[in-house]
């Protein structure tokens, strides 16, 4: 068991991350810092993607530069990259909510909102 | 158990250990614009982390979209929202 | 109480989290399935197929062109988003006056600061350039290189305010260049029927195929950079 | 009929479904920036001709049965895929539902929001670009692109109504969809580690069958949970009330008759995932979302009836019809997913008609709550009828379109043996009844109390026509009931390898 949680040590990190980020957005009150929460989340997720697709030792998958015959995975990387501008797209939006919410209710506390109507 | 110890293991198990700092000073900070610079950390040393597995193109996008970008769009909606979390 | 509530809660996720990711194949081993299947046939391919030897930008704009197609439409959609989010309402506000007066949210920039922004602005843009042209070779790519740009020119309207900035474009071209890299995109995608009997087919002939991925790198670079700036101005400013 | 088949037979007709509604989203902007009027039209024509390239499609559909396109030419696993198989052929309600909206929505184009204008036709074709792109796509990571797609508009337009909660409504949207769409990319990347690939076919495939290893469980869980919390099924549901009640009214049409039927077909595609994978296991996971279902349905239906709201009622009425639609998908008979499926066409089209009725009633007077609605029926006759015909419909009273899905479902009931269902299914049924009756009688037979009633005038002919034109559809709706269920029956059938 020891032996598995050692070689899969970058996955418990990506877990602890992920599970950190979560509890950001569930018991934090402010808005801001729920996304802020929410970005630590996305980030943990991609970087489990790109460690899936990553060699001991292997070298950046490119070609003609005379690199090692062990490369990482491209694809990965091409879904994390997609996935970085759908989390930046995500954010923008978010934040412009906020704003929103803090110019019609004054406040950005979860708990203060309460029933809007 | 020892070859694991050799200085790359070290390297990514440092990596790791910081970013969890990161996130455990970000979710204890009281202070918006405190959590959004510790969040340009968190994503910088992510970068760190994947320039060291072989993906330079996506360490390249997270430092210039995860620390740059997204940070400064924090910025700038605390500088409107206020800075105090209660 | 609710605090301890929710760690438990996260934690027992976490936990099950775990639970599965451990049997997953262990990260770096080279053996794994993920490196032996269509990886290994990217690799095979090699520059010939893939059209450009840097095969993440590769798999970005030819083996897998829909996925970023469809992400540089999410990127546009947001900036109509927070646009259409932050204009509501901001009608009645400005004619009714009652809005208080437009409160440039530029932040306090000392006149080092707005020195050195001057003064690193043309080398972060020639960066941005190298980025997005170098991008099939070298790391790096279309996007990338938006955002560095996209980066400078927020950093340039802390040092010379949000105003000027969005002044640089007159409003009509404006709305061309945000929407650049969703139109190039459809327009590589409509040639690619020509071309290899595809839509988003990049010809076989690999001269061709590699002019239309930097044509893709350019649109996506330059579109990326104004959507970037465009929501940032958006959420720095009252409203545009 | 001849020369639309000769058409249809274009062997690049299928990426046109999204790559037209995306196409005139991106131009919009750029070139109508000045000009709402002509926008909205434009996009109304975009919008049509979408409709009528998924008529297209179905044609070659019936001519020579499922059949899929490798973008950019490169073949399934090294590209991507696309598969139109019968659920495919919802792309026709999307079409059609967005371009009543559209129309429904002319009145904004020349009011306050004109300015807004330009931006609201962009992402509602963006919505219809997403939506037709995510039911059409066989390759994971694209369906998680395509979802953000459809999601992204989706939250930005709840928020474009000046209402003054909608903002934070829209908010309380988002963040649960963010974080269910990252699960659903989680489990994308658990399936690609797993298998290298990530075309769904291939990933099938090479998921070792010896029954269900951990890391399978967990891509099955965290996919799952994030489309249930799309498609908004009890538990996971405590975010759509306020969202569809806030957003404008032909927003609200097009998120309770569509976007929300996107987290369905999700499901409905991880069906044929994970089916043969898991074997045995997987009517661990029918149990699940069959008991999931019964109990949405009874929150939906007796939350609705408590309701003060018109607009909120509808919300909740539909997470009810979402429970009959995954009860039906958890018996696994084919009878039952037929009628599951077939509900998720029927419940798009009158729940769409609905919300447009309320809307129109809602935006003429400015009344949000039943009970100052009273007497509206006599100054706003049409409206108020398609509101009242509506109501009829979607509690699925015989022939009209909610009869056909709940019908099917109880024969699927029966059929497994699981007679107690019925009682649900007939339940849910008559609790539809009484608060769509509530509502009738508030229109009808009680003297007005507000002045706002007193004044109001019968609703314009680009709100009505839409909103008749798709009640009409649901009251009849019954009879194409037979062939609707015998055109999706294959389908049912070969779900999951079963």
């Amino acid at each position: 068991m020891l032996q598995a949680l050692f070689s899969h040590i970058d996955y418990v990190a990506v877990t602890v991350l992920f599970c950190a980020g979560l509890y950001i957005m569930i018991a934090r009150g402010n808005l801001l810092k729920k996304v802020i929460g929410l970005n630590i989340m996305e980030t943990a997720v991609f970087a489990f993607i790109v460690t899936t697709g990553m060699i001991d030792g292997g070298d950046p998958p490119l070609l003609e530069q005379g690199l090692g015959p062990d490369f990482a995975s491209p694809l990965p990387h091409a879904l994390v990259l997609t996935g970085i501008v759908v989390a930046v797209s995500v954010t923008a939006v978010a934040l412009a909510l906020i704003v929103r919410v803090k110019r019609e209710h004054g406040t950005i506390e979860f708990d203060e909102l309460g029933e809007p109507r | 158990m020892i070859e694991a110890f050799n200085p790359v293991v070290l390297f990514d198990l440092l990596i790791l250990v910081l970013l969890i700092i990161c996130v455990i000073s970000i979710a204890r900070t009281r202070d918006l614009v405190r959590a959004a610079i510790l969040f340009s950390v968190y994503s910088l040393t992510l970068c760190l982390l994947w320039v060291h597995r072989g993906a330079p193109d996506v360490a390249m996008t997270e430092a210039a979209v995860g620390a740059g970008v997204t940070v400064a769009l924090f910025l700038v909606v605390i500088a409107r929202v206020g800075r105090r979390e209660r | 109480m609710k605090r301890r509530a929710y760690k438990l809660l996260v934690v027992a996720l976490g936990l099950a989290l775990l639970g599965g990711l451990l049997w997953l194949p262990p990260p770096g081993q080279p053996g794994g399935p993920v490196h032996e299947h269509v990886a290994a046939r990217y690799v095979e391919g090699g520059t010939e197929a893939a059209g450009a030897p840097n095969l993440t930008t590769a798999v970005l704009l030819n083996y897998r062109g829909l996925d970023t197609f469809g992400e540089v439409t999410v990127i546009f959609a947001a900036l109509l988003a927070a646009l259409a989010v932050l204009g509501v309402g901001a009608a009645a506000r400005n004619a009714s006056g009652t809005g208080k007066p437009r409160v440039d949210a530029r932040l306090p920039a000392s006149p080092v600061v707005n020195f050195i922004i001057r003064l690193m602005a043309p080398f972060m843009a020639t960066f941005a350039a190298f980025v997005m042209i170098q991008g099939d070779v070298l790391p790096g790519g279309g996007f990338q290189g938006g955002v560095v740009l996209g980066a400078m020119m927020i950093l340039l309207s802390v040092a010379i305010g949000p105003d000027r900035v969005s002044g640089m474009v007159a409003p009509a071209p404006l709305g061309w260049l945000r929407a650049i890299a969703p139109l190039v995109f459809l327009v590589v995608a409509v040639s690619g029927l020509a071309l290899s009997g595809a839509w988003f087919g990049l010809s076989d002939q690999p001269a061709l195929g590699h002019a239309l991925m930097v044509v893709l790198e350019l649109a996506i670079g330059m579109g990326g950079a104004a959507v970037i700036t465009g929501i940032y101005l958006s959420l720095a400013r009252e409203v545009e | 009929m001849r020369a639309l088949a000769a058409f249809a037979d274009w062997p690049h007709l299928l990426p046109a479904l999204f790559l037209l509604p995306l196409a005139g989203a991106a131009l919009l902007p750029a070139l109508l920036r000045t000009r709402p009027a002509v926008a909205w039209a434009s996009a109304l024509a975009v919008a049509l001709a979408t409709t009528m390239l998924a008529v297209l499609a179905l044609v070659r559909l019936l001519g020579d049965g499922d059949y899929g396109y490798a973008m950019a030419g490169w073949a399934p696993p090294l590209g991507i895929e696309l598969r139109y198989d019968r659920l495919s052929a919802i792309t026709l309600l999307t079409g059609a539902l967005v371009s009543l909206a559209l129309l429904f929505a002319r009145r904004e184009m020349t009011g306050a929001g004109r300015r807004q204008a330009v931006l609201y036709c962009s992402l509602v074709l963006i919505l219809l670009g997403g939506m037709n792109g995510f039911v059409i796509t066989a390759d994971l990571f694209n369906l998680f692109v395509f979802m953000e797609l459809l999601s992204l508009p989706a939250y930005a337009l709840v928020a474009m109504s000046p209402a003054r909660g909608a903002a934070l409504a829209a908010l309380k949207y988002l963040l649960p969809g963010a974080v269910s769409s990252l699960l659903v990319l989680f489990g994308i990347g658990v399936l690609h580690a797993l298998t290298g690939s990530l075309n769904m076919a291939d990933v099938a495939v090479r998921l070792t069958p010896g029954g269900p290893s951990p890391a399978t469980v967990l891509a099955l869980v965290l996919i799952s949970v994030g489309l249930l919390v799309k498609a908004a099924l009890f538990p996971l549901h405590f975010w759509l009330p306020d969202a569809h009640s806030a957003a404008p009214g032909p927003v609200s049409a097009l998120l309770s008759g569509l976007v929300v039927k996107m987290g369905v077909v999700g499901v409905v595609r991880m069906f044929d995932v994970f089916g043969p994978a898991l074997g045995g296991a997987m009517q661990a996971f029918e149990n699940l979302l069959l008991i999931l279902g019964v109990l949405a349905i009874l929150t939906g239906a007796l939350a609705a009836l408590v309701q003060h709201e018109l607009k909120r009622m509808l919300a909740w009425s539909t997470v009810a019809n979402i429970g009959y639609i995954f009860v039906g998908l958890g018996l696994a008979g084919s009878a039952a997913v037929s009628g599951g499926i077939a509900h998720v066409f029927y419940h798009g089209l009158t729940k769409a008609g609905l919300f447009l009725a309320a809307a129109a009633l809602v935006e003429r007077t400015g009344l949000h709550d039943i009970d100052d609605l009273r007497g509206l029926g006599h100054r706003m006759p049409l409206a108020a009828t398609a509101l009242s015909a509506g109501l009829i419909a979607v509690a699925g009273v015989p022939p009209t379109a909610g009869f056909v899905g709940k019908w099917q479902i109880a024969l699927g009931a029966l059929e497994a043996g699981r007679p107690e269902l019925l009682v649900v299914v007939l339940g849910g049924a008559l609790l539809a009844l009484a608060y769509g009756m509530r509502v009738i009688n508030a229109l009808f037979f009680r003297a007005p109390v507000s002045d706002q009633v007193v004044t109001a005038s019968e609703a314009p002919a680009s709100m009505l026509v839409p909103s008749v034109l798709l009640v009409a559809l649901a009251l009849a709706g019954g009879l194409s009931g037979a062939r609707v269920i015998e055109f999706i029956l294959p389908f049912a059938e070969s779900l999951g390898g079963r």
